[in-house]
């Protein structure tokens, strides 16, 4: 009998495949394609304190081997969110993961304790990271300082697992990490997206309504495996790797770097049936090898990680 | 517009025939592709306009919107530009070949007010999610007037099947190689009588012009718009457009007097592809 | 009559594409298939004070949309350099420049001026940001302190036209563009390859003798037009574009985006009449628009920087 | 190994005929396909050995190595192994399509000694690289046996045009399901007499063998390597394999008492394909 199951500090998934923020809505979307019981999690569109109206259009241009958004954080603030929308996610068969979004660490604190409050939440993720919000949204992925002091207000805010979302848009992730770590955080999203921007040549004018955006899909796979790695080095929390992951062979790079978890963004616009067809795979994977669970590839091909982990008798 | 509760499956079906409509042009701007394919459930289920997310064959590009441009018996067809890679992919598909996609999915147009003299504008490609509402119409006895704009004549693809389908078509060219030399609304302005309702689909610039000319005429206007899609299904907010939050399709959001707005980002591929060109406030 | 030439600093080409450094020899490799006399200009492979054997292999992994590279600075050293091959160089029919790596200060500024005094030489590009060599070869191009010290020392080396190539793996990619502007640079390069790697998922080890590369191709061309378009609003000496230029349309997004020049690597392994037909077409384009001179476009989708050139009546 | 000077160009060719030699067994492991093309300049100019690096048609992939397998009159060809994204774009091609590669690139065998007895040892594809060798030695009088190992019997593809060639063919399959049960090399070591030369092209780990069994033979070997390349031409020392800097094919390089190092990286799609297996320093 093969165990997918994975914990991540207190939270437990049936299933290693998140949904990534911002891309599978609350689940519901998806529902026609996907049988949402199989999918582990999704994890929802990141919220802010107030409504945002979002970025100018175009807000999706596809490039290489990938694709650039700049969507702007739309979403209707917290307190719309918790009185329309939170209480729908009560029904679905999944883990539902809130993320929280802000522009200064008081928002998060506030966000944060509002949303995890909630029984239809079961953890947050931290979205320091967005590389779409013109201003100091991005800024706090980028220094350790103010990463530990938005990380410590949201872990004072709840005692609910906290996944911290870290930007690859730095010079150095993993003293990044450590700083998260440091700070409370029960787990790590490595990596968002990769800031980009695309010209339309004919026009004479950025093709994003915002300029810049983030780049994800299989172009950033690479980057995000070497982020996984460094960062699966520097801390001992688990990491929910993602970034262009879109089949089995992408997901077994991210646990061999020395993720617990994956998560699946863009995929899901490649084909529906990405996450449920990796599941399966993975599943024939561990057979093939005579192996029972996921915890036994977890950072094999990363030797500092490994070492490290056995170290405490945990290889997850 | 008619919200429909989602009869969208994913759909892996088989392609029936492939025909070129039109020949390339360049590289930026290939043939136009016609794709027939077996698909009964897709069929039973869709509503005029329509759409559906094809997935690329290769498996590494994302899929892509295209309306659904015939449905009939086991039969569905989608009908494409080839202008960049997911579209050339889609175009490398042969009869026997696999085709899947998701749908059918967004709100079609609104034909329960019954009208019964109605003005259909399409531009280009846009011509492929307008055959099943004229279809419709004319099986509900309206009186249905196509008017059809293309850069060129060999871009006037299958004008014939909507004269077959008992429209009146009336065509113009930006290089007036066939029909009216100059913008398709043009024609509409002229319209011997206001048209109960107008619809359309093509490029944004075309489809601003039609709000402008209704108007003028006193006609309300639906408009599929186009946006570069990522999901396609209400997942992502990649493929908004500003509108009127009084509007019954503007998604819930709060208003000036709550921290929000009274113009809201609707998604284009779920609160649309459709919109009153009067709620728009773009 | 189209004029395709550009200026960086006083170096002039005839032509705005230069082969970039360790992708195409020293030309020669590629005279069979391309005409040299048409491609503007080679930029060697770095070389450095002492020999190095370079990296085990596998030294290269295609990705999606790219390929990453371990190469790890394989070169005779400047003194054998100097005595075998450069007088090779001069029969050239175009622009050669010369490509610098280190890991001291010194050792640029050692190798900067023993190379520059060559006549074969039109030029010196130092790579302060190669990611393949593990220790400190990096940093500099990640600090933008080293950045000013070792840009320093090569200026102070030789008169001949200075270009300091940057790297992309860091947090403020202008900050570090204006030290080296400060610190005396004629022209900049952005960007090198993105840190990445890939995993043997068979094998459970990295795909890479030195674990990690850089990635380099299309992948990363959003995130090489998004530093252009940042540098470019952050100084004012001209830009060599490049990462993942492919098409002419790739060409253009760099010049549109503020480059004066644009540098093809990755490309030449797809096709080596890439240069060729991009030198073709940027003719073309320009016709086409009834502008007679690249410098016509440079900047054009940057306002900043369109704005801020045009004050000195400088388009380029 | 003789250095060429370079007789490549980049060629554009017509795709003459098509044919799948294997079947598929799984999406990294698909059918084996033989390309045969119009090129009569690269027939008349390749030697024993060389490779192309063929461009994939879209475009869009890095080129990739692949040996030349047949080249007589007009037409050439290769045989690939479709393992991957650029294989399986070359293996969408048909007779009429368009071809384009660069080529012949790399050093051949070292036919130059004359040798009267041969032994060819080919892995899997490696089989692609040694039709050509193997055609000269049996037209220059020499007795060539080809020792042909694969994974299993549908894999052992061609070997009827090996055999018609005049060599004596041997065979052994990882499964059993032809010939030997086993490792090739296994065979080699029975060798009843002592080859003038062993040539062999396949995966490293065969290689190793070979270098292994030819030493206790007493038989000189010439591997043609296999790497994962970039440029193909020598332009990025992407390729490298570690050398004696005695070796006439090791790259230009100061000696220990310059600092250098007396092993060398040689590039293998430049200073090789093809290298003696006692000068590597692998
Ligand atoms: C609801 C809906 C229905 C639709 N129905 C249809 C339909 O029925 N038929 C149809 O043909 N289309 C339809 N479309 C449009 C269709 O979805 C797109 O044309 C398709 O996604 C193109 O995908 P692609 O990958 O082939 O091209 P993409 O790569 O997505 O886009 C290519 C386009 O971008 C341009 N481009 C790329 N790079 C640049 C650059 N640097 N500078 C300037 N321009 C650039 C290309 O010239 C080309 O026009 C519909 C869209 C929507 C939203
Ligand atoms: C001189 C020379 C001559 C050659 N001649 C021939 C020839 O005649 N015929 C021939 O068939 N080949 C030949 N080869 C090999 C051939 O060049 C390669 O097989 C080819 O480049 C494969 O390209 P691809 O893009 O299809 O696959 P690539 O994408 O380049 O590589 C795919 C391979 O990598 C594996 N892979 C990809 N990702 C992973 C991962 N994460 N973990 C584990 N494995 C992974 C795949 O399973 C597959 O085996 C030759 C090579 C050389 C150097
Ligand atoms: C359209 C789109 C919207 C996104 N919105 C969010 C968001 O609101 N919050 C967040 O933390 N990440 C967001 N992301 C990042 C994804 O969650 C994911 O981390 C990233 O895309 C990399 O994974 P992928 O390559 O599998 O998509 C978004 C990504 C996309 C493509
Ligand atoms: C195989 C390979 C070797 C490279 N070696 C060097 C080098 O020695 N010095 C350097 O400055 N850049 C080196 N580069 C970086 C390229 O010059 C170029 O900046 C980068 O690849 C991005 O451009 P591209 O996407 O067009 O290749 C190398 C790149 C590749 C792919
Ligand atoms: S495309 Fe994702 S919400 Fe419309
Ligand atoms: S592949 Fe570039 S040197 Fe061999």
């Amino acid at each position: 009998m093969i165990d997918l199951s994975v914990k991540l500090g207190d939270l437990e998934l049936a299933y290693p495949t998140l949904m990534g923020s911002g891309c599978y809505g609350s689940g519901e979307e998806f529902a026609p394609f996907v049988d949402l019981a199989r999918i582990g999690g999704v994890v929802l569109k990141s919220v802010t304190r107030a409504p945002r109206l979002g970025n100018p259009t175009p807000r999706l241009v596809s490039t290489a081997g990938g694709m650039l958004n700049a969507i702007g954080l739309q979403n209707p603030g917290i307190d719309w969110y918790l009185e329309h929308d939170v209480a729908k996610f009560a029904d679905r068969p999944c883990t539902i993961i809130g993320s929280v979004a802000g522009f200064s660490v008081d928002d998060y604190a506030y966000t944060t304790q509002r949303l995890a409050a909630r029984p239809e939440i079961a953890a947050v993720e931290i979205n320091i990271s967005c590389p779409n919000v013109a201003a100091e949204g991005e800024t706090f992925a980028c220094d350790p300082n103010l990463t530990g002091r938005v990380v410590r207000a949201a872990r004072g805010a709840t005692g609910k697992p906290l996944i911290v979302k870290l930007s690859p848009n730095v010079t150095d992730i993993a003293s990044i990490a450590r700083e998260a770590e440091a700070a409370g955080a029960d787990a790590l999203a490595v990596i968002n997206t990769v800031r980009g921007m695309a010209i339309d040549v004919d026009r004479w004018q950025p093709r994003l309504g915002n300029v810049t955006g983030g780049l994800s899909g299989p172009a950033i796979r690479p980057i995000a495996v070497l982020a996984v790695y460094e960062v699966a080095r520097a801390v001992k929390i688990p990491i929910v790797g993602q970034g262009g992951i879109e089949t089995t062979t992408d997901a077994l790079e991210f646990f061999l770097a020395g993720a617990s978890a994956i998560s699946i963004g863009t995929a899901n616009f490649t084909d529906p049936r990405v996450p449920i067809r990796i599941v399966d795979e993975l599943r024939e994977y561990l057979t093939k090898r005579g192996l029972r669970s996921l915890r036994d590839i977890v950072g094999k091909a990363n030797l500092g990680f490994a070492t490290a982990h056995q170290y405490e008798g945990d290889e997850g | 517009m008619p919200t429909l509760q989602s009869l969208a499956a994913v759909h892996s079906t088989i392609v029936l025939d492939r025909t070129e409509l039109a020949p390339g042009i360049s590289s930026s701007s290939g043939p136009v592709v016609l794709l027939g394919f077996d698909a009964p459930e897709l069929v039973r289920v869709t509503r005029p306009g329509q759409f559906v997310m094809a997935i690329p064959p290769g498996g590494e590009r994302a899929s892509t919107a295209l309306g659904i441009y015939e449905a009939q018996g086991n039969r569905a067809s989608i009908m494409f530009f080839v202008c960049g890679p997911r579209t050339r992919e889609l175009a490398t598909l042969r009869a026997g070949d696999r085709l899947d996609f998701t749908g059918p999915l967004g709100n079609g147009f609104d034909l329960s007010g019954e009208p019964r003299d109605v003005a259909i504008v399409a531009g280009g490609v846009g011509i492929a999610s307008v055959l099943l509402p004229a279809q419709a119409l004319v099986r509900a006895g309206a009186m249905v007037r196509l008017y059809y704009g293309a850069r060129t004549e060999s871009l006037l693809v299958d004008k014939a099947k909507f004269a077959a389908a008992g429209c009146d078509v009336l065509c113009a060219t930006d290089d007036g190689s066939f029909g009216h030399h100059g913008f398709i609304t043009e024609l509409l302005a002229k319209a011997p009588r206001t048209p109960d309702v107008v619809l359309a689909c093509g490029p944004s610039p075309m489809l601003r012009a039609v709000a402008r000319v209704a108007h003028d005429l006193g006609a309300g206007a639906q408009l599929s718009l186009e946006e570069t899609f990522a999901c396609g299904v209400g997942g992502c907010w990649g493929c908004t457009v500003p509108l009127d939050r009084a509007s019954s399709q503007a998604p819930r959001f709060p208003g000036a007097d709550a921290g929000g707005s009274d113009v809201v980002n609707a998604r284009i591929c779920k609160e649309g592809p459709v919109f009153w060109a009067h709620e728009l406030r773009w």
